[in-house]
């Protein structure tokens, strides 16, 4: 599977997605930077966490608006599958590709930890090497994570299977912690080959650092993208 | 040319913001509060002179960036 | 300012305005032999200042042990820089922002770590682990809420901004702090043993370069206030303070190291505190060359500004840097892509001055001399207190219950969790966060290795003011255990000095016992301190804090997988009670 | 009653927000685009029904919570 992962100058989590896909996939990803005119030939676009062009006026918004994001928009239209990390869901939902928005946390603050999620669909291109309602453990980082749709835009997303992940508040879960509706924490589009998540999988993909739950949705796009 | 445009959350989008506002409010013995809401101001300065010409251009600039629809509501004043 | 700074000539009643005594008005008119004008004022009183001088304290800091087998560069320049072998070395330093802070906590305290940043990453290291020791008030003092969540909020979004994680520090209340906070900040960054950059601009005719964000008419006279006490009425000064603007910082980080790889940096310094005053100072004085500008093509963010404003503003996120001739353009480019300002704005000389001109006209003409090396120095009176005799263990009564008696402790909110602070910085990004925030020190990896380095700061106020010199000596031996227990061997520390108003005899009493005492520890463990920062006069209507010297640590761990935590594992383990 | 207060940043006062709306706004075609500032809006609703005593109040919220006079200004309006 060839990756590129798409450096926004305000980009932090660009080099671990980086280190991640290289040890999941064996295959150095292409980095591309916001300026280039156009993409490389690949298999998966990956948006990474950050601040984009700062996030000032609202997270990812700039960034939606950009010329490279153009380009992902037409190379998602040809199919090409797009997965969104933290800054990178909150691109895709500025963009329209994945409904819905995501405000500024419940408590306001930014929050950094360890969360507990379900699987809500295994069968995706992103998420076959989980199980169906699993439950996983992956970190978040992010001030702006609350995700929001009205009523009857998450009745249908529900409906037609668009949410891949949430954060379990059942059974000792670790809560919703950022106020999201429903829970939500991880998002598909209806073509299943956009996907956005607040969680950052690329952080939980080492044994050294904690927890290696992360590190299957990596070897799922592997798997299915080969 | 300046203009004052202001963003605003859609009713029935919760504002954790305002809320915290507010109670801050309460605690430091404000008690009239009775509720609080927060939205951006952006103060644009044009070089446009036409008036109507100006409109349709924050216009554009709202929905194109200053303002989420999905979230937010957006009103423009001309200075 | 009035237009004609240069026009107007310094006087004793302008030199007090500088909070500059007129004992030292009188030595520098002596130097200069004339009396400067009022941009010249301006610099001398900045570059006298304590905040850049150290004049109070710089007898004392003499006295810290600062060489060891594996030190590259010791204090005296941005930061300092340890070996950790295979070509590889760390640089780190602590710093205070606690005036700017007390006054608009969320942007003094992520300017705050927005200038350590730059101080580490000027000398050529990627930013790997940020730190802070924050001090408050009382918990229920009526600002301490506010201030605490401002800090915190500020420390957090800037740091989480540019990508760098926070991995730990401490937090203490004290009553003795309801009026002058303590936020210190420490960035721990790694370079290239053979590629580390320093300030020192020897050489005439080459490029002098100014980089980053746009000069407005933030802070000035920030140096200034930060060497000078509050009084009720500072709060209604109001100040300007500086907004920081972390997105510019990290493009300033990336457009830097991208230059760094390549040989073009002769020299380089960034613009803290006295922005483009000491950068400009410190850069020719250092390499005994000197350094003409031309103001008019600074890069300005306002209209109309004089070159006064210009030489003491303290705008955030720049940079000056000397350029071996013919690499501007290849500079410039790489500037331009990150979106930063890019200007030559003068060249280094032979004639050991700092030479202004603004429109035209020459501003300004001082040795730097006179600046930096000939900058006053006090030995100034100390006056110990008695130190209280040691409370016998035998005399205090036991508690009624030790059950109530931890309860009270974990409660209280010396001991509380700090997991509401750390939660708010990102701790886990770039991926190498291996011990996260709340163990004895945390470790973070080195990228690509299987080593690493063991993260602390620590001080306990209280210890200090009972005796400072038993204070000093126990927080750098803190910082020793907390790298020890992670597994690691220190290998040396930075320190902020916080104290009160060095004139009073009995606070730099403290100062001298405390550093006494650092000083110690340090010989006896085999632990230099590679770098600093001192801030004193934190006090408020002739109130002085704590004596707070705090120690900033860094070990290094061979084997990253034999690293050690403070969680109790799952089995049968033996708790084991050793020392003394 | 309904107030509407606007807090802004002073004039001096680096405003990066607001730089970088009108970077953004540039770089999509608003060329016409001269200066951006970036604000608070805070719509509060209170008990009070006297005017002057509201704006006493209002007053005395912004100066004590809702504005750092440090580097903020403060414009209290009545709706
Ligand atoms: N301001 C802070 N920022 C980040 N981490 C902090 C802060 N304050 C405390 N911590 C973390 O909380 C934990 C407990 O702090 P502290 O009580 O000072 O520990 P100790 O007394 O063991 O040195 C440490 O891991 C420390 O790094």
């Amino acid at each position: 599977m060839k990756a590129a992962v798409i450096v926004f100058p305000g980009s932090n989590c660009d080099r671990d997605a980086a280190v991640t896909l290289e040890a999941v996939t064996g295959v150095k990803p292409a980095m591309v930077w916001h300026g280039d005119e156009a993409l490389p030939k690949v298999d998966l676009i990956v948006l990474p966490g950050g601040f984009s062009y700062g996030d000032y006026l609202r997270s990812g918004a700039m960034a939606a608006q950009s010329p490279i994001v153009r380009a992902v928009k037409a190379e998602a239209e040809r199919g090409v599958a797009v997965l969104g990390i933290c800054n990178g869901f909150q691109i895709l939902t500025e963009t329209g590709l994945l409904p819905g928005a995501l405000m500024r946390n419940s408590g306001l603050n930014f929050i950094c930890r360890d969360v507990d999620l379900t699987v809500e669909r295994a069968d995706t291109a992103f998420t076959n090497a989980y199980t169906q309602g699993e439950r996983v453990t992956i970190p978040i980082a992010h001030k702006d994570g609350s995700y929001f749709a009205d009523d009857e835009t998450l009745d249908r997303i529900e409906g037609e299977g668009q949410v891949v992940f949430r954060y379990a508040t059942a059974g000792g879960g670790s809560g919703n912690p950022n106020g999201s509706r429903r829970d939500i924490a991880g998002l598909i589009d209806r073509s299943g080959r956009i996907m956005g998540l607040m969680p950052h999988p690329e952080r939980a993909a080492d044994a050294a650092l904690g927890g290696i739950d992360g590190r299957r949705l990596f070897e799922s796009l592997t798997r299915t993208l080969n | 040319m300046k203009a004052r445009i202001t963003v605003t959350l859609k009713n029935g989008v919760l504002d954790p913001q305002g809320r915290a506002i507010a109670n801050a409010l309460h605690s430091l013995g404000f008690g009239g509060v009775e509720d609080v809401r927060q939205g951006k101001l952006i103060e644009v300065e044009l070089k446009a002179t036409d008036e109507t010409s100006a409109k349709t251009e924050l216009d554009a600039m709202c929905r194109q960036l200053l303002a989420n629809p999905v979230i937010e509501n957006y009103r423009v004043e001309l200075l | 300012m009035p237009a004609t700074d240069t026009s107007v000539i310094a006087t004793e009643e302008l030199a007090a305005a500088h909070r500059m005594g007129a004992e030292e008005f009188r030595l520098a008119c002596e130097k200069l032999g004339r009396a400067p004008n009022l941009t010249e004022l301006g610099i001398i009183s900045v570059m006298w200042s304590e905040h850049c001088s150290y004049k109070s304290s710089r007898v004392w800091l003499k006295k810290l042990p600062t060489t060891g087998p594996h030190v590259i560069c010791g204090p005296g320049e941005n930061a300092g820089v340890i070996d950790i072998g295979d070509g590889q070395a760390i640089i780190f330093k602590m710093e205070s922002h606690n005036h700017p802070s007390f006054i608009e906590p969320y942007q003094g305290a992520a300017t705050g770590v927005g200038g350590i940043m730059r101080d580490v990453f000027t000398m050529g290291a990627r930013p790997i682990a940020l730190l802070n020791a924050l001090r408050f008030g009382e918990p229920d003092h009526s600002k301490t809420r506010h201030l605490v969540a401002g800090v915190v909020a500020g420390i957090g979004d800037y740091g989480n901004c540019m990508g760098v994680p926070t991995v730990g520090g401490e937090t203490n209340f004290d009553a003795r702090y309801n009026g002058n906070i303590l936020v210190n900040a420490m960035c721990v960054g790694l370079a290239d043993a053979n590629r580390i950059f320093y300030s020192a601009a020897a050489g005439a005719g080459n490029p002098v370069v100014y980089v980053g964000s746009k000069t407005g008419r933030d802070g000035i006279h920030g140096a200034t206030m930060a060497s000078a006490e509050f009084d009720d009425n500072s709060q209604e000064q109001r100040p300007t303070v500086q907004v920081g603007d972390p997105f510019a910082e990290k493009l300033l980080l990336e457009a830097c190291l991208e230059l760094m790889a390549e040989d073009a940096i002769l020299a380089i310094q960034d613009m803290g505190a006295a922005g483009l005053t000491s950068s400009s100072v410190e850069m020719a004085a250092k390499g005994g060359s000197g350094i003409e500008l031309n103001l008019d093509l600074v890069p300005q963010r306002e209209e109309g500004m004089t070159a006064y404003e210009m030489m003491l503003s303290e705008s955030q996120e720049r940079m000056l840097m000397v350029l071996r001739p013919g690499s501007e353009p290849l500079a410039e480019r790489i500037f331009r892509k990150w979106e930063l300002d890019f200007a030559v704005i003068g060249t280094t000389t032979d004639t050991g001055h700092l030479v202004l001109r603004h429109k035209g006209a020459l501003v300004a003409d001082l040795p730097t001399g006179i600046l930096a090396d000939e900058a006053p120095m006090y030995n100034r009176p100390i006056a110990p207190k008695p130190v209280p005799a040691v409370v016998a263990a035998e005399d205090v009564p036991a508690p009624n219950s030790l059950g109530d008696a931890l309860t009270a402790l974990i409660g209280s909110p010396h001991l509380a969790s700090r997991r509401w602070i750390w939660e708010q910085y990102d701790h886990m990004v770039m991926d190498d966060t291996v011990v996260r925030p709340g163990s004895d020190a945390a470790v973070v990896r080195i990228h690509g290795t299987n080593k690493a380095v063991a993260l602390t700061t620590d001080v306990t106020p209280r210890y200090c003011y009972a005796d400072p010199f038993e204070g000093g000596k126990q927080a750098v031996a803190e910082t020793w255990r907390n790298i020890t227990a992670a597994g690691g061997k220190p290998l040396a520390i930075t320190d902020c000095m916080n104290f009160g108003n060095p004139e009073r005899p009995e606070i730099m009493a403290e100062f001298a016992r405390a550093i006494e005492g650092m000083g110690e520890a340090c010989r006896a463990l085999e632990y230099p301190v590679v770098s600093g920062n001192v801030s004193l006069y934190n006090e408020t209507n002739g109130e002085g804090i704590l004596p707070t010297p705090a120690i900033g640590g860094v070990g290094l761990i061979a084997d990253v997988s034999r690293v050690a935590t403070v969680a109790l594992k799952p089995g049968d383990d033996v708790v084991v009670l050793i020392g003394a």
